[in-house]
């Protein structure tokens, strides 16, 4: 990380101000195994953690393929996404440390969801910035926010200085995560608040390989060994959380990152210093980006509108560790709808790009006659995506009807 | 070992030269002098606004042989980034070596020039100039492994990402990481002033630390003096072990 | 089961003809185990069978009792409750006979999901008559059924005859599940499709109680020996499912039935023959009801809005083995609020009849200092219920407010 | 055992009594005779049809002497709803020995007068009838057994829960779990009058059966002559075992 050039305040000095002690003496750590706190332990067992790794084996056989395809449902979560996977010990660790209340923004709503939780479950309260657009288009995600105990506002807002000064200009602005980020850490900053980080930072990477753990245990245990592993990737917490432990362990033959077609940042992105933030709040990291003030078409996988990709990852895939994919709307549905009818799940729109590349690797193995075992973090459910799947159900059909 | 850190011309050129003579006598192993760069990338905002001060205030190439007067033969080495004077770079390590400078630490070659550094390190040396090089936790195991064997005087480990910001950090299992991967004098630096960070990285087997914004804080609040003062106590710290 | 007095056809000869022949022959049954076919074993692994048995030890530090607390959760399930353990084995049922196309009703949309993905799943087509009022409200559940590739109808429809008198009648009715139930029947007889049922019939319980038969393997597997079993109860087929292999095999001391304080059929119900429908369409059988003519109100637990109890389970209340509660609306809510809050999990509201009786049993429990172990079905999750909820909340905060 | 069923008077006065004589000739061990009730619950259409056909064509008690008459000594039990007649038990149960009957058989006893099947098996015993209890499997093992003990002549169990409609049963477990709970004649109906459903009965260990549906079917499709037909077709099946 760096500070901006001729920066006024210091970016990495900020860090200091809004983040429990513990995230960030974690995200500066060269550990390559760091304990789970038994008090998150036990959350995780509260909230159902191990997930289950379950075969989709009506898919295998709808494509009649010879690969074995396996998933991590990370949607069997309660808030039904991995994000809870880090939620809990930054917010464990902030309550370590005697914080009473923390602080984060939301995009689609899944984030903050979690926050919401994980600090309630510490006997924490907290507030979410949540994208305005959102909280007016998803009510059900700000609801379930409530119903946890978490104040959320519809951001921008009049509670900070940057929301005030946004609302000034364009009284009817529908928000966006960067200045929802901005209010959050301001709102931080004023009230003396620790601020809970939803990717992209190694401390969340860490937190997330919690996954790819229990996936490489759970394989082992079914005397599996694979060839290929694939996830998602909005900002890459959840790709990194799945497959880095794989890469690190020498598990595996090929690691495949999926992003958006709509959102190129594999096939266009630079690979350069870029803020992480939109708002240029946070320090410069190095990684594959389409610059901050990208601003990301409105696709319906949410958690996949990120303008870069973790440093870590940015890296193994410039290293050509990693390979990636990008596949737009009309094939994620698809896809989607593929799995729903084989294996009754609804994925998450974010999830849908990681099985579409499933799909594709399964054919190909099919083509090859290769009995490959294909695994992918299936990082959430779709049911609360469901005005989103709908929408996209009437284009497509209103596309076959042309 | 005391690798004192000073911003070249801070804070103005008499009380600079003061200090670097004052170092020398009260403890300082070796002097670290900081040229003002373009942008200041791995630095903190004391450093920083060190370098912002200065600017301006003298002629690098007349006024740096001065430090040299006033230190006698302790070791100088000067610390600038790299991506400054990459496209003319001999005739830049010539100037350092003829300014009375013994060696180089670029703290930015391993992190924006690490497909290059073999090739930069040759040429530092080839000017008949120490090369130190700077790493950091982010820098993989075999990497510091073989740059350790190109790091003359010593090896320079920033434990923090950046200097003069108390960021959380575990120092001892930092420094013992490297401490069993290379031979080299070990300093560390970057954020390393504090008393008890400074006693578990001499404890896990570094040779010596490398300390600059806390000089520049006390030069600020208290002028030479209290630096000098602060030099003592730390060259104190360090004969504890 | 019963024809009525003057019955202008045979119910019982009408089952024959919409019921798939093997639900029909197990309704029959006096077997005290069937075996699951294989071909439904199979699914049943595939939709993550069996569902997880979970200690609920948060609520438990949160109500400060003795007794231990676990929760089989149904909602685990892609459809979310446990309405697909039977929908399953009746469309393979179907698809055996050679069927190609199922029909059925769905009031809240539980039921028409689970028809609609199981159908998917053995390969056959899905109609679902969804009661109006429910198709407009819950579009959601309406999406899911038809991403799972259902057929949904806004019941009343002109595409039987009874729909279209009451449409006659009264152009803007807003449907009801006998209406609804009326007219799939109607449209399988037209159609010569099979109808699925989703509770009340004993060959629903049948296929319900894989849920307890898990529940006592999970059970001994911990070494737990359970006192108190507690459900909810619409129909009775999660609550049946549930308890019965317990009470079959004389595990369990305590038994409770959870209903509606607002549909109060334990409290005001009568112990007679009755309609299992509201059209009258099905046979007579004998059960505790309010009358097939009974009009629930509007409450958000929509699967409890049905006037009676399966037989099987009434006998067993009348008989004095099960104990019932009924709590109402406020009670409710803030039984789910504590576990949400405790245990993250968004409980269906239906399930939250359970909670609630489950916290006042776990209350008993620690003012008499008894270390029991409470054992209750979390029949589903309340994910796509969160509109419902965000009135509840609405509702109870402005009552506190005065 | 062939139980033959038909409802009194059906068609007519006249062809069922010359029903009941014939089928008594070609091999009717018992003969079963309806009494129309005024809600024929556990029955199915085509002899809920053939009550309604008959009501009001003959005076009960005037008439059902006649079918004596016709059918020698063969045994002849009424089938009736206990419902009709609770209030004014004692008389009916004397009119129907006057009426020269041997027996009487409640289908609604179990079903919804349970708690007091004791009390009324005894009435039906002291009035010098025989009592034929009917079962069914929705009635629990243990009861099964208890009532097996009051019934006289044979045991009737229901295997569908009504008459004359093929639901789809496992004919043999319904009856091997009867067959080996209870030591009396054990008599199958309800449905039964498919050959395939008769011989698995059959070869689960029941006695006879008892068939009344069908032959209403045959009187109105062929007259007595197709219903006769049947019971000499059903005789052959049963005496096959």
């Amino acid at each position: 990380p760096r500070d901006p050039l001729g920066a006024e305040f210091s970016r990495i000095d900020l860090l200091r101000t809004i983040l429990p002690k513990e995230v960030l003496r974690q995200q500066l750590t060269i550990e390559r195994y760091i304990k789970i706190p038994e008090e998150v332990r036990e959350r995780y067992l509260a909230i159902g953690r191990p997930t289950p790794l379950l075969r989709a084996r009506r898919l295998e056989e709808y494509l009649g393929t010879p690969a074995k395809i396996y998933f991590k449902y990370e949607g069997a979560t309660p808030t039904g996404s991995h994000k809870i996977n880090t939620a809990l010990p930054q917010a464990y660790f902030a309550r370590e440390e005697g914080i009473e209340h923390v602080v984060t923004e939301t995009g689609a709503g899944q984030w903050g969801t979690a926050t919401a939780l994980s600090a309630t479950m510490y006997g924490m309260k907290s507030t979410v910035f949540m994208v305005k657009v959102s909280y007016e288009q998803k009510p059900m995600r700000k609801s379930i926010m409530q119903l946890y105990g978490g104040e959320v506002y519809p951001s921008p807002t009049d509670l900070t200085e940057f929301g005030k000064k946004v609302r000034k200009e364009n009284p009817n602005h529908p928000g966006s995560l960067g200045i929802a980020m901005s209010e959050a850490i301001e709102y931080a900053l004023d009230h003396h608040l620790k601020y809970l980080v939803g990717s992209v930072l190694d401390v969340v990477i860490l937190h997330q390989s919690v996954i790819g753990q229990e996936t490489i245990a759970q394989l082992d245990e079914l005397g599996e060994e694979p060839d290929v592993l694939i996830g998602c990737v909005g900002g890459g917490s959840n790709f990194g959380g799945f497959s880095f432990p794989f890469i690190g362990n020498g598990r595996g033959k090929k690691y495949i990152a999926v992003a958006s077609a709509e959102i190129p940042k594999f096939s266009t992105g630079e690979y350069k210093y870029d803020f992480p933030d939109s708002a240029g709040l946070l320090p410069l990291v190095k990684m594959i980006t389409m610059g901050n003030s990208y601003v990301p078409p409105p696709i319906y996988a949410g958690g996949l509108r990120y303008h870069g990709a973790a440093p870590s990852l940015s890296l193994l895939m410039k290293e050509g560790i990693v390979g990636w994919r990008e596949y737009n709307e009309n094939q994620i549905f698809e896809a989607a709808q593929m799995f729903m009818r084989t294996q009754g799940i609804v994925p998450a729109p974010e999830s849908s790009h990681a099985i579409r590349a499933v799909i594709e690797e399964a054919l190909e193995a099919k083509r090859a006659n290769r009995k490959e075992v294909i695994v992918f973090n299936l990082s959430g459910h779709g049911l609360l995506d469901l005005p989103n799947y709908d929408s996209m159900m009437k284009r497509v059909t209103s596309n076959e009807q042309r | 070992m005391l690798v004192v850190y000073m911003t070249l011309g801070y804070p103005d050129n008499e009380r600079y030269l003061e200090f670097m003579e004052e170092a020398v006598k009260n403890g300082a192993d070796i002097l670290e002098i900081g040229i003002p760069p373009k942008y200041a990338k791995y630095d903190g905002p004391v450093i920083r606004k060190s370098y912002e001060k200065v600017a301006g205030k003298f002629d690098l190439w007349s006024f740096l042989p001065e430090t040299r007067k006033v230190i006698g033969g302790t070791k100088a080495i000067a610390l600038t980034y790299l991506e400054d004077w990459v496209q003319e770079l001999d005739d830049f390590l010539c100037k350092l070596k003829r300014a009375g400078l013994d060696g180089v630490l670029f703290p930015d070659l391993l992190i924006d020039f690490v497909d290059d550094y073999q090739t930069y390190s040759t040429r530092v040396r080839e000017k008949g100039l120490n090369n130190v090089i700077f790493t950091a936790p982010s820098v993989p195991d075999k990497m510091i492994l073989q740059v350790s064997r190109q790091s003359d005087l010593f090896l320079y480990y920033g434990v923090r990402p950046t200097t003069g910001i108390p960021l959380p950090i575990t120092v001892s299992s930092l420094v013992t990481r490297v401490r069993n991967l290379v031979d080299n004098k070990l300093v560390v630096g970057f954020g390393l002033s504090d008393e008890n960070d400074l006693r578990k990285a001499l404890k896990a087997g570094a040779d010596g630390a490398a300390i600059g914004t806390a000089f520049i804080q006390a030069i600020d609040n208290g002028g030479v003096k209290q630096a000098i003062d602060l030099v003592i106590k730390l060259r104190s710290v360090l004969d504890e072990f």
